[in-house]
């Protein structure tokens, strides 16, 4: 059992498998002898060599295109988008081709690839480097969304990631890379694609939230805890599919609902978790089902003052829980 | 600039065509009549309100045909287009595959019904699954040919599309993806002169498709489509090039669209009844019916025998089709996911 | 007055605005000679020259961008998406730049540009001349997305989206083209965009909707009234912003709210209508806010059986609705 | 294939340059020469912790200075990318406008503190707005150029990009419109041989990125974009084709980033340090100064106070930028969409 950081998580996690399973290949922009822009390949080069951490054109259609001509033929691999706001150009090719190759053809081909891609903000990355781009992703049939925030978890979900025979894109929240700590058992665990996980249990409501807004979200429920509100916190863990039987069961034990994403409010993944709990928790509801995300502006700006009123933060948290709470 | 191959040229030299045996080139002739039957029967199909949609391949046989001629049907890939009914023919396909797809029944090996027609597909040949959206497959193809590279394996991936889906993105990221790792690939260019309406000169600046190839360090070569034995050339030459690890090549067939874009089209708005007779004088399987007669491969009744033989199969296949089952609307939802690992029940 | 189709209300608006304003042009795929392969644009190139009805090569990047570009430069682009479907070659560019011009360059820099794309199913399109994705583009700061759906409301629709200087969404539901006929006055209007239509006033329960499935919804609550089941159907018109007001002025009214559209149930336009109910209309519901939509298949497919399983129609409006009220 | 200009030819011609006065080098020069200074002011912000970050133009200021000085400021369009300090100074834009940028502050007339720095944009000066996705540029510039063209104006657009860009889509589609319409439009590579860490070889195959004109009938040329003349010359024969309508031009511009990619970068990794001197020693604003003491343009005593002056220049806009407010939060949801027309209040 070793304190790992989520990147060194990430890492190892890839090491292991790729010593383990050689159709396993890296593909990306500046993965190679650089390592990747936050390191999450370093050494992967030196130790497998440039046909298995290959550095790509800069051309994010045609890293995710080739990544499933690969699938399709024997490979398994793994392409870093090198941020998660870049990855549009790849959209038709995830969309029309990755996420509909298995639907469209009844099984008979198949596209086992992982697509990781760093998301979020707070990191002084303006507009385009700081986005939550998952709520698109989420919206299509045929592909696995996971966003795993702790390094058990990243783990557990890349290897999960690597043994289902479908796209996933896996989600690392790029301020978490360093700033989470934990510990990493050595043994071979998955964390199943699908199932959220219960990160504090509490009476009183229920926040269901993922990603960086999940960390806040705990230290939110700390803060409230001492004025008597006892919250329930879910790290989703996964956002296609929903573990909606962790969402509702929590939701109809407190009675009360609080979503927190860091992606933007309207069209957010919140949207679809709020018509749940308000389709099928209806009868359980002690107050309205409330969202918290930031605004509807068109990405995080660069400027701190202005990034810092963007970001959701402990405080803002805590703010929806007691008015929540209050109900 | 595009090599074009000059017949005067060849003539003096030895061509990878003279090694054809007159049984290749009869099989060629049949299955490009086969195409040629098949398609008009969809066109028919489609006219009499069974099918709702066709796209056709019509004037494209011969080129497809000898394409797959240059190639190991099953071992080296295909990523084709929807014009490649020849193609696919050629590759293994049955004919009734191609119509239980265009009626949207649940035998499509394809897929079952559930995309559109013409939308080949088949794990088991290696070919493809084609969408619609124009072009997505060319990088996907590299990335195909790219793996056998990676994992030592001795095959070469073709990928087909049309001239005008040459203006896509995703052309420039393919190609150049097989030109950085001078991959065993193959882009062949079916140039028929229009994308729907829009022609070739609105397209793009460039005289000749094969040019493109300058900008990916990849061989560009622009020959007659309508010549099988010219087709088969290039694309011999191509299929050695790729196995001997020389990189990619860029073919332009340069051939003509003898109908309408598909059953929804008409084509009377952008383009003249006499350039359409013109091309359809250039028929190339009427082209290389010539070329066989005067070789003497083929005589007046044989090949009334293979008409027939080509026409027979499209009865069979229609028939078949038309018994087959739709598929059950409780299909609708699956094939969505695989089948999750033990894990994930526990 | 005249009584017009869909189709020929889109087409002569067109033909009016182009006449009205030089700066308008139109590109696309085939708009040219052929007069798009619906028959949208039929006539103009022959009206307005080959300067202003412009054929473009197969590329949809690069007509959304070039569509950019020209907005940039005194122009006021009208492109054509041929299908859809075909719209996410553009995604990027919608995305990362049509949207956030303005905002990035706090309106130093605008782009007045109207992307119109047919959408939609039921046509025997299969998995790619059917979808719905009107979605994707309501999650993004910054565009507006409209999608009329009778010829009045095109007609004022596209006007109003000709007047606003930021670029807008036009989906028109394909199936609609010929099929919806209606009175198209000839004097100026417009259709207020962000603002929805109340078609068929009610007590018992509102149903929230757009596009083809707003016909539908209407021929159910027809069938649903002779069992005095007496239902609100709300037409959206607009997809972003959403008419809050309308929505929850209704809900508050009749206490339950069916949301229906033809787009894939998760992730789709409903998510967000029902949080924003179950947040801002709690204390008025008498029942379970409910969605109705297709399943969460990748798109539709081909096979007319299957096409229909998938399809919305009447008849399983008019079951959600007969559920919901007699909750 | 790329034209490439030679020296040795170039001698014996009259070139563009030729005609360029002693005042137009000097502040040429003088330009370059503050771009250097605020470029270096900026990594040492960025050292002491007061700016987040910063992308630097070292290295490129030549190419860009003598791009600019073609063309006419405020009427013809820019579209820059990240690296173009030099070039936004040399259309007009001050250098306290990047320090507001670099420092996130309120007046920073590009986006008011919402990019990222060296995100360059001015409608007054008609430069087109920086975005980070890379290549998205080249096919909208082509759509200015294209406005342009249709509304009879007599302007041209200019477009910058890094070689490694250029494996994007958006290149392809934009150079291939640009071709299609022969439109005013200039496309500036900027090869500085890596994208980050990845070395020109492993992004194309081609010898020249100036190779990639031919595949869309634009002109391609390469030149030296460290000597800033030849660039002069090369760009100003691209800007009168442009005006007389022959079309578009492709010019590769070869040069090399001396600094890491970012002040995230550490180059270390993928680059030598023997490489990096070598370069150095081409230092563009070195052979620049060079050039101009030899022809007697300049002396060293009015190089000092060049140099100076740009010192001077920056340490007021430091100052400047300093004491600029940030951003007030209560403006973070303006600017999303524009004001509605009056129908809507109603
Ligand atoms: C991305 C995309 N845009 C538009 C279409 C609609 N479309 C289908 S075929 C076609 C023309 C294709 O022309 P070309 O590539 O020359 O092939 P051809 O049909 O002539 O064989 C168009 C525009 C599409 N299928 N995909
Ligand atoms: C679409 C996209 N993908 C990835 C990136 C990250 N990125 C920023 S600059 C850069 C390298 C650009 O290289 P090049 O085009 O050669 O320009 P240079 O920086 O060398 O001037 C990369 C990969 C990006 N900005 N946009
Ligand atoms: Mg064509
Ligand atoms: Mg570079």
């Amino acid at each position: 059992m070793a304190i790992m950081s989520n990147i060194e998580a990430l890492r190892e996690t890839m090491r292991q498998e790729m010593r383990r399973d050689e159709r396993i290949i890296i593909t990306g922009e500046d993965v190679g002898p650089r390592g990747g822009v936050f390191r999450a390949t370093m050494g992967l080069y030196e130790e497998f060599g440039e046909d298995r951490v290959i550095d790509t054109p800069l051309a994010e259609l045609s890293i995710v295109a080739t990544g499933i001509g690969m699938a399709m033929n024997g490979l398994r691999p793994i392409v870093e988008i090198q941020f998660a706001d870049f990855i549009f150009p790849a959209f038709n090719q995830i969309l029309s081709e990755a996420a509909r190759m298995r639907y469209r053809t009844q099984s008979d081909w198949t596209v086992p690839l992982v697509i990781r891609a760093p998301y979020g903000g707070g990191i002084s990355g303006g507009l385009y480097h700081s986005q939550s781009v998952e709520a698109f992703f989420a919206h299509i049939p045929g592909l696995y969304v996971v966003a795993p925030v702790t390094p058990y978890d990243i783990k557990g979900l890349l290897r999960a990631a690597l043994q289902v025979d479908d796209p996933v894109l896996f989600f690392e929240h790029k301020k978490t890379y360093r700033l989470i700590k934990g510990e990493v058992p050595e043994h071979d665990y998955v964390v199943p694609i699908g199932k959220a996980a219960i990160r504090r249990t509490g009476r009183d409501l229920s926040i269901i939230t993922y990603g960086l807004a999940m960390h806040d979200s705990l230290k939110a429920a700390e803060m409230v805890a001492a004025e008597g509100v006892d919250a329930e916190v879910i790290d989703l863990r996964t956002l296609k599919p929903l573990d909606k039987e962790t969402i509702l069961n929590s939701v109809r034990k407190t009675g009360k609902a609080l979503i927190v994403h860091e992606d933007n409010l309207t069209g957010g993944i919140g949207g679809e978790i709020a018509a749940i709990i308000a389709q099928e928790a209806f009868e359980y509801l002690d107050g309205p089902v409330t969202r918290l995300a930031p605004p509807d502006v068109p990405a995080m700006p660069f400027s701190h003052p202005l990034q810092d009123a963007f970001m959701l933060n402990p405080h803002k948290i805590a703010a929806a829980m007691r008015e929540l709470a209050a109900y | 600039m595009a090599v074009r191959t000059k017949k005067s040229k060849e003539k003096t030299r030895a061509r990878p065509s003279d090694n054809l045996t007159d049984e290749h080139l009869l099989h060629m002739y049949r299955i490009m009549m086969l195409s040629r039957k098949l398609d008009e029967r969809s066109w028919v199909l489609n006219r009499q309100g069974k099918a709702p949609f066709h796209i056709s391949g019509i004037g494209h046989e011969a080129l497809q045909v000898a394409a797959a001629q240059a190639i190991r049907p099953g071992k080296d890939w295909v990523y084709p287009y929807y014009r490649d009914l020849a193609f696919c023919l050629a590759l293994g396909m049955k004919p009734v595959d191609h119509l239980y797809a265009l009626l949207g029944k649940a035998p499509d090996p394809g897929s079952g019904g559930r995309q559109m027609p013409s939308h080949f597909s088949s794990r088991e040949l290696r070919i493809g699954s084609v969408s619609s959206p124009v072009a997505t497959q060319v990088p996907i193809a590299a990335g195909t040919a790219m793996a056998s590279k990676l994992r030592g394996l001795d095959e070469v991936t073709v990928v087909c599309l049309g001239e005008g889906s040459t203006s896509q993105g995703d052309f420039h990221e393919g190609l150049n993806w097989a030109g950085v790792h001078k991959l065993p690939f193959i882009c062949i260019v079916q140039n028929n002169q229009y994308a729907i309406s829009v022609p070739v000169a609105k397209q793009m600046a460039v005289k000749s498709v094969a040019d493109r190839a300058a900008a990916y360090g990849v061989k560009g070569v622009a020959v007659d489509g309508n010549d099988a034995l010219a087709m088969y050339d290039v694309m011999h030459e191509a299929v050695q090039r790729a196995r001997r690890g020389e990189g990619a090549t860029l073919i332009e067939a340069i051939t003509y669209r003898l109908t309408p874009h598909s059953s929804d089209d008409d084509d009377r708005s952008y383009r003249s009844r006499e350039e359409v007779e013109a091309w359809k004088r250039r028929d190339p399987i009427l082209l290389f019916r010539q070329t066989l007669l005067e070789r003497g491969i083929l005589d007046q009744e044989t090949a009334q025998a293979i008409e027939k033989w080509a026409m027979d199969e499209v009865d069979k296949a229609e028939m078949e089709a038309m018994q087959a089952p739709y598929p059950d609307v409780s299909t609708l939802e699956d094939h969505v996911y695989g089948p999750l690992p033990a894990w994930q029940e526990g």
